[in-house]
């Protein structure tokens, strides 16, 4: 990974002072070419331009190839390789411990879509403040190439075997279940993957990023829907993605008819142009709709699908103090002793 | 011979009191239905007793439905203030058509009936006393509405038995009032109730039974309380701030007492709560949002029971290998799978001890008493943040969801102790740290919590291979030298863990050890044995797994040692062969209850008796 | 004193041969990275060998990643026929950069070293033998193109290693043209190669080392597989139905090949499969389906290992309670949680053993050769609907993913046995039946399966308290009589598991206990203690869980017995200390073995030695 | 139970001789009131009157007070009550034994929605042939009344407590998953819910009903949004529905304008009367936004939102031979020895 264009950036600092180098992680062991290097190498990227101090983040994953990827950026960022498909309970009680970190989950479609889809759901509905990756290849890469829940109907594998199970579209999903800001990439689409994750870092709330990672090894061949040669013949562009983070000044122009402007959390601005007819990521129903007729299209579309900066996510949600729970002082979480003395009264 | 004549002989020996008063040594049942609202009418009477200075237990086995199948409410009422079950009843109040016939039945003789006079029972037993009460005629006198009559006829045999027990009705009167406080209304309505009955029986019948209530003092200061609130009061005071749970009898009296207590104890000023409590999708979440959080550095529990439990199992690994705290509440319930839901049981505590695949092992607190419930509940979390594993508090159905007297719980001296855990300022003058090294020789290595601004405190958390500085291998020298520091971590926490208590001389030949609920079946059979085969016994009540150097002290001290535990297989006794020498297993002997009733004294009794014999 | 002299000199003793040759006994290692198709070269090797009727044993050591990482490769070659993993190496195949200084440091004296020439060794060990290779040019003669060249380089090692242990060509000529049947070019080109490397060694090196392969007649009529396949075909020929399973190393392999099998061999004319195998989506839905399947009259199973059998622990405990069949195989690996998923180790017996809460109890297979692993799963089908019950066998990574010589399989004279299922027309005759009723007082009961045509046909089925006819019911009696049930029908099971097997004379004072994979390592060590110490041992391998009374008998035969097991905490040992009378039990002592490689024959005489250095 | 109605029938018989009176189950152990019971109520006469023998009928379900009721109708049917929330699981592997059976599975909100919703996800994505009843109370009854995920935001408990998280609407859920025939009712509404519920038993594939049934002791007070009067008040039935089973003349007029005719697979007739604009029964993506509309307006749809006779069910999908897989002879699924022969011979 250290070979990669970015280190010539090294010496360059960020906001914050650090340099990308600060951002690294520890070399990959995941096979050479694999979507998933790709972006790890753009997530670190993205935390390094909006001068994200690597200490306040938390990283998260289940198990599996994508799970593993966590290891391979910003060693200085706290992280949780925790067990197959549960990442989502596990993010959720850490950011319940303390709000005040940023969370990033790293997950594999099947890791998601297949073991996890109960954790997903339930963390998609809770809108948990939290960025959530899926490495999204199509098949079982740790466990050598089976399919996924993700994988396309008629879909090959090497073996010949074909997968005749409708894929679960995880961003239509995603939409459904409550998720504030969903979109889908491609591993080797730098330019729009590194803008969808610095808008992603900006927003407060569930954030879905699906992004295709074709594993080389097992799902990159020939009659394989995932792959980088049918990514780049299919992949279709819903929308043109600007950002505009709260230290630059937004004065630039844009077409209302044709861009949607979203002013997110911290401040900075999202535009999208749209490419696609349909297109309204300020609706639910409608992004729903775009995608499920895509599908019965054969069309895959990338973008962001939905975003929406008004509802309140999880920790709002509960009313906590301001404080990491975590680290409250006795004298706060631990009542009086008039306190034990009432209980002791009412039971009397 | 002589043993067995004694114990059978039981029965027939109360029989012959029949005619002599018997005072404050009776059990009162109430058969009834579900969701017929008799629960406060219920606590209304034990309460009563309880005010009396009497000691009382009251004990409720209901069924696993919601409305409309059989309920009992058992109030036993002992002077000497034995509290297990009874399995005799000597006062029955038969409100329920469905079960009357063998209510009545099983009672033995000289035992009194209390009943509605339209379930009118013919044929009548002579060896009993029948009380018939026209209680819808009541009811309707106390001018209550029609929906609310179905809750007042349970008011009236509050009445009804008070009289003829001879309960003292200024005491009954504080108790209701206080119950209905807020309800002034509710409070005179049920009052009137409780007088007609009263008047009724005062008129109307005439005392033929033996039982009668007599005012004593040893309930003075006490409270009555169930082992779950006890819990989540524990909880409370042990300040946990993060609490993920899935609904699941018998344990979400737990949770949504701890809910009631945060609320009005733990939010701050400016109406924020210093706590989160998730109900969660399922257990696997629960204990999910557990463990996250206890990484991340809360005091995070949840409360479960056996089908939850079982789901915890991977995660219960996760948190023995990759060393994270959190607090797990198993509120036992009966059998395997579903099992009976609304029975109780010890039937968790080998599957426990090693929950999760390859070599897992798990602490285990096991309290015997609603005031361990609450002082467990508080070292549960000291002991999960200092030995950075999960912990697991096993109660039970009867424990946590009946009625207990407790000395008052006392107000914890010791500050909350946090574990290892270094921060900014020690990383400085350490220049870092190794997440898995065992820098003090006892197995417990630092962590730091997320968040913590140094760039050397971060390190990677995962249940796969790694080595002291958290880093991944496969090594197999790696893996052995880690698997071995939890065995020293597992050592070390012997040295934490509640002692076993002990009672007795220490001087006898027979032993008894149990745990949990099972305690005051064991000492109520202690008197039993000494007064009816003047057999003395030393007993030891063991309070945590693992288990401590008095476990083998005690067994060694005896020739025989009685086992005794509510379950099938004699989990505690398997766990005890596990452990102990050998030598020391051949002394042990199993006394296992397993039918989902609460284990009773006599049960014990006879068996020790039976065993016993089977020695001469 | 002597003994641990012997012990410790045994590497020297070895470095003394050097001049002489030593035929039949050595270990040659591959060291590269995964990924690099080494595969299909390691298996000729180990094929061409095996060809010339020379005992051989392959194992793969391979890291928990796709590509990249290092892995090693290990064929024993020994005459008197051991194959279980040796420590040390003596022939080192170094093709991988990152690892070659520490694969030579650790080689003992007197060892081989063939290395790839770019990975200039400079300083060489005075005590090594080296051979360098220029495998790139070699590989550029073969004329493969490009991207072909990374495999062939691997059949250049498997010429020069032909060359210097002299393995007859015409026998790793067969094996590559076998290895590639259907690809004529390829057997070309591979065979090439390995002329290719054969020729540069005959040419240009000169043997120094002692090791070489000579031909002998000890593997006619064997066969080499791996226990997943072996499993998978006794899984197909025991007439499985419905699979359900999640992916999970090292238990894929089972599947994925009984996919192929059945694919090719279950397939009807029409084309239709007379099977299902379902991937599921995760291991708690994959033993859901198996229930249901096998309540619905299916022969099921699933293949897991540790983490997947996590998960499994509510339904198994369902499966227990509500008396289902079903078949589910545990491949297991090292750790608790994900630990060293590419390791093998046997920690998961306990906690199957008692897998689910409240009072659960399974029944489990052990197999401990590949023959087993092909027959067990025919037995267990047989067992889980006899029993009707689910029927765990546990395999490991070593047993299930190595190479292993065996006698071929043997074909089932046995015809299935479906267990105890009544039909329409019996249920005319018996006008009904109750589904948990102890007919037969061996503690099973009868079923029906879902469709039969009859009105008294249906029952309910749950995992909740029900009496003999399947209703309903809360009742204490019921639900202890029906764990009493269950108790007998575990009783009965001991009658048909399979019986541990006994080597030596019977006569010895000491014993050894162990089941699965350790049988290799054992009966190895056996020989050692006898040549080494003169130390007889008599041998016990358990096969099944409940044990039988066999296990009881030999424990007492013995004055001290040693119980082998690669897992910490000593699993079988404290089965047991939990099943065995606690006289016997005092004679156990552990030997345990967990670092994730699978378990030598030295680990097991070092430490029976010094165990019984202690006794005396 | 047996003082309902429907008693009054049970002289009568049905096509296949049968009373329904066969077709009872035992006397229910929920409260009074309960909409559960009205449910098994329905169901019964509903394969009493399509005239299916209760002996060919698998009865599941998970765990709480609607996992019971499979207790209380067809006692003449294999019933296999499970786990919490895996009853798909089990159902699947029941039917793969024996896919001559037919399956109706009865589960809960909570069963469904929270704990199940991994299991419920693929069991839609595979078109498992069952019907898939949800008796809707947003709440767990047999816990005492906690709120499910199906409960609407701002719905409020006896307690107080408000419900603060949005609904997971599991028909448009199982619409997007791959259901094929998907339905709302009331337990209220005797009416259509026992068309539906015949229609469903014509249908070959995952029919998902999600039937609003208030459970009178935890959840049917004011604030509740599934109480008998909210749903009177608020039921918005989206499409008339009538069914013409296969051995009745379909001769009956119907405009094509406003009616969807859909011939299931028995050959019986499903005629849907449009009386909501945006409806259209025969697209996913319109069913769906339509739902999720309703949603945002508060609305409470009913009626058949989607249904498709055109898709292959689970056991068409893995081609397996025409006999129940459990009682094939052993001739056919044992080998021959020529087979083990082979297999030697491979690995020599
Ligand atoms: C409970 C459990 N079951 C199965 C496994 C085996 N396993 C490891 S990774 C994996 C699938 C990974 O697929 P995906 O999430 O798509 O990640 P990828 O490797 O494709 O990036 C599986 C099944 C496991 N580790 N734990
Ligand atoms: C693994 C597990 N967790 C928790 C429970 C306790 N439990 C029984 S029923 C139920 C919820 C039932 O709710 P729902 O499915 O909506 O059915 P309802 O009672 O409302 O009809 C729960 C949590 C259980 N039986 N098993
Ligand atoms: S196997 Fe596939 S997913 Fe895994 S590391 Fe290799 S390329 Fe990536
Ligand atoms: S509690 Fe509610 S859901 Fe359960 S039976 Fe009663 S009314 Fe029905
Ligand atoms: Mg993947
Ligand atoms: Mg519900």
């Amino acid at each position: 990974m250290s070979t990669t264009p970015v280190t010539s950036a090294a010496a360059k600092t960020n906001r914050i002072g650090l340099q990308v180098l600060d951002y690294r992680g520890s070399k990959t062991t995941l096979c050479a070419g694999c979507g998933h290097n790709a972006i790890a190498e753009r997530i670190l990227e993205a935390y390094y331009e909006m001068g994200i101090q690597p200490e306040r983040v938390m990283k998260m994953s289940g198990i599996g190839c994508s799970s593993k990827s966590p290891a391979y950026f910003m060693s200085r960022s706290f992280s949780f390789n925790s067990v197959h498909g549960r990442m989502p309970s596990v993010a959720t009680g850490a950011l319940l411990a303390n709000k005040t970190m940023r969370s990033i989950g790293i997950s594999g479609d099947g890791d998601t879509a297949s073991i996890g889809m109960g954790q997903f759901v339930h963390l998609l509905r809770r809108n948990v403040p939290m960025i959530y990756i899926i490495e999204d290849n199509g098949v079982y890469g740790l466990t050598k190439g089976q399919f996924s829940a993700t994988a396309d109907i008629g879909s090959k594998l090497k073996t010949g075997v074909v997968n005749d199970l409708a894929p679960i579209d995880v961003c239509a999903l995603a939409i459904q279940m409550g998720a504030t800001f969903v979109g889908r990439s491609f591993s080797g689409d730098k330019k729009q993957l590194s803008t969808m994750l610095k808008a992603a870092i900006a927003h407060r709330g569930t954030v879905l990023l699906d992004v295709i990672s074709p594993c080389v090894t097992f799902n990159d061949h020939e009659g394989s829907t995932k792959s980088y040669k049918y990514m780049q013949e299919h992949d279709d562009v819903v929308s043109e993605i600007g950002f505009i983070p709260p230290y630059e000044d937004i004065a630039v122009e844009y077409d209302p008819d044709t861009t949607v402007d979203v002013q997110l959390h911290d401040g900075s601005h999202l535009r999208l142009r749209k490419l696609h007819e349909d297109y309204d990521p300020t609706s639910k129903g409608r992004a729903v709709s775009m995608l499920m007729e895509a599908h019965e299209k054969g069309e895959i579309l990338t973008g962001v699908f939905y975003v929406s900066a008004k509802e309140e996510d999880f920790t709002s949600t509960l009313n906590m103090v301001d404080e990491p729970l975590a680290t409250l002082s006795s004298d706060r979480v631990r009542p009086g002793r008039e306190v034990l003395a009432e209980l002791m009264q009412e039971h009397r | 011979m002589a043993i067995s004549d004694i114990v059978q002989s039981q029965p027939m020996a109360s029989s012959l009191v029949r005619s002599k008063k018997v005072a404050n040594d009776f059990s009162i049942q109430v058969a009834t239905v579900n969701g017929s609202g008799s629960q406060s009418a219920n606590s209304i009477l034990l309460r009563s007793i309880f005010s009396m200075g009497v000691p009382v237990s009251g004990k409720n086995l209901f069924p696993s439905n919601i409305a409309g199948l059989p309920t009992w409410f058992t109030i036993r009422v002992s002077g000497q203030g034995w509290v297990a079950r009874k399995n005799d009843i000597d006062v029955l109040i038969a409100m329920n058509a469905e079960t009357v016939h063998e209510d009545v039945h099983t009672l033995q003789a000289g035992s009194a009936v209390i009943f509605d006079e339209i379930l009118n029972l013919e044929e009548r037993r002579a060896d009993l006393t029948y009380y018939a009460v026209p209680f819808d005629r009541l009811v309707v006198a106390t001018g209550a509405e029609a929906k609310l009559r179905k809750l007042i006829k349970n008011m009236v045999y509050v009445g009804v038995a008070a009289q003829l027990l001879s309960i003292d009705m200024t005491c009954v009167e504080t108790v209701v009032r206080k119950q209905f406080a807020k309800k002034l209304k509710a409070a005179d309505l049920n009052w009137k109730a409780v007088q007609l009955g009263y008047e009724y029986a005062a008129s109307t019948l005439t005392k033929e039974d033996p039982y009668v209530v007599e005012a004593m003092n040893a309930t003075h200061g006490k409270i009555i309380v169930d082992g779950n609130a006890a819990a989540a009061m524990g909880a409370m005071f042990a300040g946990v701030t993060v609490v993920s749970w899935y609904p699941i009898t018998p344990s979400s009296s737990v949770v949504e007492q701890l809910i009631g207590y945060m609320k009005k104890y733990r939010v701050e000023e400016d109406g924020k709560a210093n706590f989160a409590i998730v109900q969660a999708e399922d257990e696997l979440a629960a204990i999910g949002m557990v463990l996250g959080a206890g990484w991340a550095g809360a005091r995070s529990m949840t409360a479960s029971s056996g089908p939850g439990i079982s789901l915890m199992a991977e995660f219960a690994g996760l948190g023995y290998f990759a060393e994270i705290p959190g607090v797990i509440f198993d509120i036992q319930r009966t059998g395997p799978s579903t099992g009976l839901p609304t029975r109780t049981a010890q039937g968790d505590i080998t599957f426990i001890a090693g929950l999760s695949h390859g070599d897992t092992k798990h602490i285990l607190l096991l309290p015997g008493t609603v005031k361990e419930c609450f002082e467990f509940a508080m070292e549960a979390f000291d002991l999960a943040e200092g030995l950075q594993t999960p912990i697991f508090v096993l109660s039970d159905l009867d424990l946590g969801m009946n009625n207990w007297m407790s000395e008052p719980f006392e107000y914890p001296e010791k500050p909350l102790s946090r574990g290892k855990v270094l921060d900014a300022k020690q990383l400085d003058e350490l220049g870092g740290f190794a997440r898995y090294k065992d820098v003090d020789g006892d197995g417990i290595p630092y962590r730091t919590l997320p968040g913590t601004a140094h760039p050397a405190a971060a390190y990677f958390t995962r249940g796969s291979g790694k080595n002291e500085s958290a880093k991944y291998t496969e090594r197999p020298e790696d893996y052995e030298y880690n698997m071995l520091r939890l065995v020293r971590k597992f050592e070390t926490a012997k040295s934490m863990v509640p002692k076993p208590i002990a009672e007795g001389t220490g001087k006898e030949k027979v032993g008894i050890i149990a745990f949990g609920s099972s305690h005051w079946a064991v000492i109520e059979s202690r008197d039993q044995l000494e007064r009816e085969l003047h057999l003395k016994t030393d007993y030891l009540r063991v309070r945590a797994y693992p288990f401590t150097r008095e476990v083998d002290d005690f067994v060694a001290k005896h020739e025989t040692v009685y086992v005794v535990e509510q379950n099938r297989d004699g989990q505690l006794l398997n766990l005890l062969k596990v452990d102990l020498d050998p030598a020391l297993v051949t002394k042990l002997q199993s006394i296992t209850h397993f039918n989902g009733l609460p284990l009773d004294a006599r049960t014990v009794t006879r068996a020790v008796a039976s065993l016993e014999g089977a020695h001469k």
